[in-house]
């Protein structure tokens, strides 16, 4: 048998091969047409034909999204920390942050082109407003939950607000703060994508739009993948970070991470 | 100093995009003194919009869009300057088997297409060229990517879309050319004038000459294409290496044989207008689009910018 | 001039409430050693709170250094109950907390770090915690963390030290250990300190004055001066007089159980 | 002055009241054209106007997600649980979740639509994908941040994982949850908009692509102010039972909620 | 047949780490009450955990009831040394937590609901806990959680009870009546005990034998049976041989503290 340790090691891996392997047979056996759902070595094929401009599209949704990304990560957490250390700002704007992030953002995706024209501002605006909302979610949940205990050592010591916020509120926030980071950076590809789809010469979604629109779908399917091994390399960026910044909080040996 | 010129495509580099990007690949433009800047577009009456807003100085966009633009908000003023696709590109196509032959047999069929789409918001006049009453299909919404799929399984009977974007897809789809009817509107009493070269009026006012020089420059390009197609493509091919060589071609051809090469443009020349039929055409816009005003036609649409008619001349 | 003042204090958690506390009336002098003794539940560690501004009173006031509380105070070194260690901080971090807090330390830090942290393991191997400053909390045993604890409350030498129970989770050794240590620091360098505790021979031998509280709500019903001349060796816990102030105190407690 | 209590009642209005006259006084002020964003009465007249259409397409639209969003609780809760709980679960899925997540969920509607016909159960299915990830991530972080001090006590009593997981995982990642449902309910709102541009006759979905095809930009933000209201109203149920369940969490006096 | 046995059972917390405890053996009878004192940090509670199952030992073996420990127990009550009681449940619902995971009860609790919290509010009482039922763990002091505890760690009438420092934050008298409370139970049906404790009264008063920790890594030094009569009343504290008893270990743990 395979130790524990060897098992949690392959075991991605061993899951994408099984879906790669359904995903074929389901196409192949059930003779799906290719402009529906094309088969993963069609997707292949294609991802071979066209790597150059797949990679340059690549890059530049790669750029777009981390710049709206991190402009999401700082105003989530300024957001946050401000919703969730004051009733007063957490009433007055949480509804309002709700209802706004229940738009769908590509309805705004015109007006940012009329101003700021087609291309890369609006895609990372939209990276952006599609994915600070969980950041500010978590993090504000993060420090409502704090436990009085914890802030009153701070407090004992006549520490000011802010110096709570940075000792006891934002470090006992980081695991949820990480947590949330997971979702905002698939929105915030979503996001870009998306106003690539709209408005962009350049990008994966201007690459998905060009591809469907020439009727390439294992082209589309290749950028979709592109899109999702992106995400992945991302996200394994935040799980190391989130090792290193919150092994106090993971320390159940039963538990995952 | 070369004059800027921020530019919309009515939709993605595709071959009917051909003339553009071959006339700033030659430097056509940059001859006229301009430095051309194209854009891609998410759909001929948004580009209308990024026009009017004042984001884009020019733009290739479909002039009924623009007549409904300036129905229902006066006074922008936008003008078309060259009307590149002499009727509208539009069709209801259907599959063979489906039994339509003529919009007669249309009665009871369920077409899909998006709302937006130009055969959809033209079926009124389509109608009332071919004695159909109003209700004579049910509609179904959906998206422009998938209504040739919904068709090619027989979801619905049929689609309304451009005719060259529709069938190229439908055979994709696998669906052979001989399987499919296209009751193209031009050829069903549809007056509609197309897609054409539309200028903001603060551009027009402060840069007349620029556009001037952009029609010519176009107006060179449109018939080197005309001429050598496939040369044409591989323009587009340059811009955007991912478009398939052969369908792109294809396209530009069904495009330019379909609606740029009419009778019309054979008798009045590339990119002119016929003051009637415009006149016409604006009233039946009007009424098939339920508009609240009638734009004046001559605001519309300007021949001051044209080149010579012997410039523009085609077979 | 009275350090610390309690005027007919009463506090209740949740307004309507019974109280936790009622018309407790106290003072500390500066530089006092006091000791707050009483049943489980009967409102020490609620006067804890009030003394550091982290609970308003009900009713009545609380004065600090001649100023009415009205928030926590700067000059206040406190050792909770439990021990409160930040899990994400280790031993050393967690003792140099109130260094990057409380001035003068907070502006030098950057420039004396070092010497601060020779200072926080000094103080963590004074206790007995050498060799554990880079563990987390969660790697200490309860009494290693009461131990840390009390680091933290000291380590930037305040005027007010507050410890409630802070020798409870230790074997009678380290305890009686750091009996000495406490008296020692206080004797060098006098400062206030208010210590709830349940060891009487704790309360006697290191306070000036003992307070006996009755059960909830908490009242104070006695206060004993304790009159042994200081400083004090652990040999004064063996005397006659000490006995007499230990039996003396439990007589009280027993008093309070059973009304 | 106010009372913190009546300004902490007031706030939101307070906020909204004062986002309505910025609106209008800059649409008003800059002339910003109404074909691009139209101004807040322009919006209010064109919700009288077409009251009843928008109550009936609102009305499936709301329905549509909360369908959804349904599936997508009870989805994220137990694979949250699943790869919360289990090293080797995490590792295989997580990756996988990211990357899919990262695409954006308009790319299978056609193929939903395809598979299930046009109409609700694509809209469904869209607002489930989109909405699930959040529930899931939150519900692993809230489980694998467990204290194991808590776990031990039902450990030393010989509680299955199971019970260990209903008596102290989930309750511990309550807090985790909710915030995740704030998150996930506005991405419901988005996906099942979404799909219905895409492909249906109902929905507010596709009463904004019919206002925008035939220019109507007022009616258009009626549809998005509609949704964001019921975005709202999904929020204030949720913050109602947060209030009731976590309120555990909540006891931070300065903290929000 | 013993009930508890260790043979020669060392751990390290970390692989590599030095030991927690090392080369522990030691063996408790069937209803047998130990006790285990030591140096604060010595392994205490670390035993605890090994009994329980909740840690597996780096080496050595335990068995517990004839057979291995291969995770935790069925039939065992422990009260933590910190007394993690669960936040988001009131008292009477921490209480009765081993009543919904334990058999008999867990599959008689619809039933018979109303029976086994009377007798979870008739412990809570016993304790000093009555009106305080359904406050929240956070919402008693220090020692009420305590004690709350100890009444989870009873209610399900556990064949194992383990005391980690059960009584450490209540006072004197207090913590006198939960010694006979634990007496009583235990000589009414009797059932086996671990107790660490820092107070070497308690130690004797309560236990059979008693077990002296070294200092880290934790070692067995000595096993000193108690022959006081049973069963034992209150009184016996003042006698001559429990003086001496307690004066011994005392001297066992000077010992230590001093090598
Ligand atoms: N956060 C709180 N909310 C509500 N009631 C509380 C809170 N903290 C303490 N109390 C109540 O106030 C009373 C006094 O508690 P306090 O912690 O001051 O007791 P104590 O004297 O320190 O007891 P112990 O010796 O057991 O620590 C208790 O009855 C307790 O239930
Ligand atoms: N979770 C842990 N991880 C790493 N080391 C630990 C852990 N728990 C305890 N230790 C270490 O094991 C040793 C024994 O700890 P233990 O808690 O058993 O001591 P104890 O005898 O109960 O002490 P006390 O009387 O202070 O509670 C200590 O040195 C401690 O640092
Ligand atoms: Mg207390
Ligand atoms: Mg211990």
């Amino acid at each position: 048998m395979l130790s524990q340790k060897t098992l949690i090691r392959l075991a991605p891996w061993l899951v994408i091969l099984a879906l790669g392997i359904l995903w074929e047979a389901v196409v192949v056996g059930f003779q799906v047409p290719e402009f529906l759902f094309p088969s993963l070595s069609a997707v292949w094929r294609s991802t071979l034909t066209h790597w150059d401009p797949i990679m340059m599209h690549a890059t530049q949704t790669f750029l777009t999204t981390l710049a709206g990304f991190g402009i999401a990560v700082v105003v989530g957490l300024v957001l946050g920390a401000a919703v969730g250390s004051s009733p007063v700002i957490y009433k007055a704007l949480y509804p309002l942050l709700v209802g706004f992030n229940s738009i769908p953002k590509v309805a705004f995706v015109p007006v940012l082109v009329v101003w700021f024209g087609i291309g890369t501002i609006p895609a990372i605006l939209t990276a952006f407003l599609i994915s600070f909302f969980p950041v500010v979610v978590n993090v504000a949940t993060g420090l409502a939950t704090l436990e009085p205990e914890l802030e009153d050592v701070l407090r004992s010591l006549g520490a000011s607000r802010l110096d709570i916020l940075k000792k006891v509120g934002l470090p006992r926030a980081m695991p949820y703060f990480f947590a949330s980071l997971k979702v905002a950076i698939t929105l915030a590809f979503v996001g870009s994508v998306i106003s690539e789809t709209v408005a962009s010469n350049l990008g994966i979604g201007y690459l998905m739009m060009a591809a469907s629109s020439s009727m390439d779908m294992a082209l589309v399917f290749a950028g979709l993948i592109v899109i999702g091994i992106m995400g992945v390399v991302m996200y394994e960026l935040f799980a190391f970070a989130e090792r290193r910044l919150t092994g106090w909080a993971h320390r159940n040996p039963n538990g995952a991470l | 100093d070369p004059v800027k010129i921020k530019f919309t495509l009515d939709w993605r580099f595709e071959g009917p995009a051909a003339p553009f990007l071959l006339a700033k690949a030659k430097n056509y433009f940059a001859a006229e003194g301009l430095d051309v800047e194209i854009d891609a577009g998410n759909g001929s009456a948004g580009a209308v919009t990024r026009v009017a807003t004042g984001a884009y100085e020019m733009g290739f966009a479909d002039f009924n869009s623009l007549i409904e633009q300036e129905a229902k908000t006066p006074g922008t003023k936008i003008q078309g300057v060259y009307m590149v696709y002499n009727s509208t590109p539009a069709a209801i196509v259907l599959l063979k088997k489906s039994g339509v032959s003529k919009p007669a047999d249309l009665v009871g069929k369920t077409l899909a297409a998006p709302v937006f789409d130009g055969g959809r918001k033209a079926w009124p006049a389509f109608a009332k060229a071919n004695g159909l009453a109003l209700d004579a299909v049910k509609w179904q919404t959906v998206e422009p990517a998938i209504r040739e799929t919904l068709l090619a399984r027989g979801d619905v009977d049929g689609i309304t879309g451009f005719y060259f974007t529709s069938v190229l897809n439908l055979e994709a789809r696998g669906v052979k050319t001989e399987d499919i009817v296209a009751l193209k509107y031009p050829d069903h009493g549809v007056e509609f004038y197309g897609n054409a070269i539309i200028a903001s009026p603060k551009f027009l006012a402060e840069k007349p000459q620029a556009v001037a020089g952009f029609v010519r420059a176009f107006n060179k390009a449109l018939k080197e294409t005309l001429a050598n197609p496939e040369a044409a493509v591989a323009y587009v091919k340059e811009r955007d290496p991912l478009i398939n060589v052969a369908l792109e071609t294809r396209r530009l051809k069904m495009a330019m044989d379909m609606v740029v090469v009419t009778p019309e443009t054979a008798r009045l020349g590339l990119g002119a207008v016929d003051e009637a039929r415009l006149k016409r055409s604006v009233a039946d816009v009007v009424a098939a689009f339920g508009l609240p005003a009638t734009p004046d036609a001559g605001a519309l649409f300007t021949s001051a910018y044209l080149p010579p008619a012997a410039d523009r001349a085609v077979k | 001039m009275d350090f610390v003042r309690f005027e007919n204090v009463s506090l209740a958690y949740q307004p309507g409430s019974p109280f936790a506390i009622e018309d407790v009336s106290l003072s500390i002098r500066e530089n006092e050693f006091i000791s707050l003794v009483g049943p489980s539940g009967c409102g020490k560690s609620t006067v804890m709170k009030l003394v550091t501004g982290l609970k308003p009173p009900s009713k009545g006031y609380v004065y600090v250094d001649g100023r009415e509380v009205g928030g926590p105070q700067k000059c206040v070194g406190m050792a909770f109950q439990a021990s409160n260690l930040l899990p994400w901080r280790t031993t050393l971090q967690n003792v140099m907390l109130p260094m990057e807090i409380v001035e003068p330390y907070r502006s030098t830090l950057r420039a004396r770090r070092a010497e601060y942290e020779e200072q926080a393991r000094a103080l963590l191997k004074r206790v007995g915690l050498a060799g554990f400053e880079n563990k987390f909390p969660w790697e200490l045993s309860g009494g290693m963390q009461q131990r840390a604890s009390i680091c933290r409350a000291l380590i930037h030498k305040p005027r007010l030290l507050m410890l409630d129970e802070p020798f409870g989770a230790l074997d009678a050794f380290t305890r009686e250990e750091l009996w000495c240590m406490v008296r020692d620091l206080w004797q060098e360098e006098p400062f206030t300190v208010v210590l709830v505790t349940h060891d009487l021979r704790e309360a006697v031998f290191l306070a000036d004055t003992v307070y006996v509280m009755s059960k909830r709500p908490g009242r104070i019903l006695v206060k004993r001066e304790i009159d042994l001349p200081r400083p004090r060796d652990l040999e004064v816990t063996y005397t006659e007089p000490f006995a007499a102030y230990v039996h003396e105190l439990r007589e009280h407690i027993g008093h309070i159980r059973e009304s």
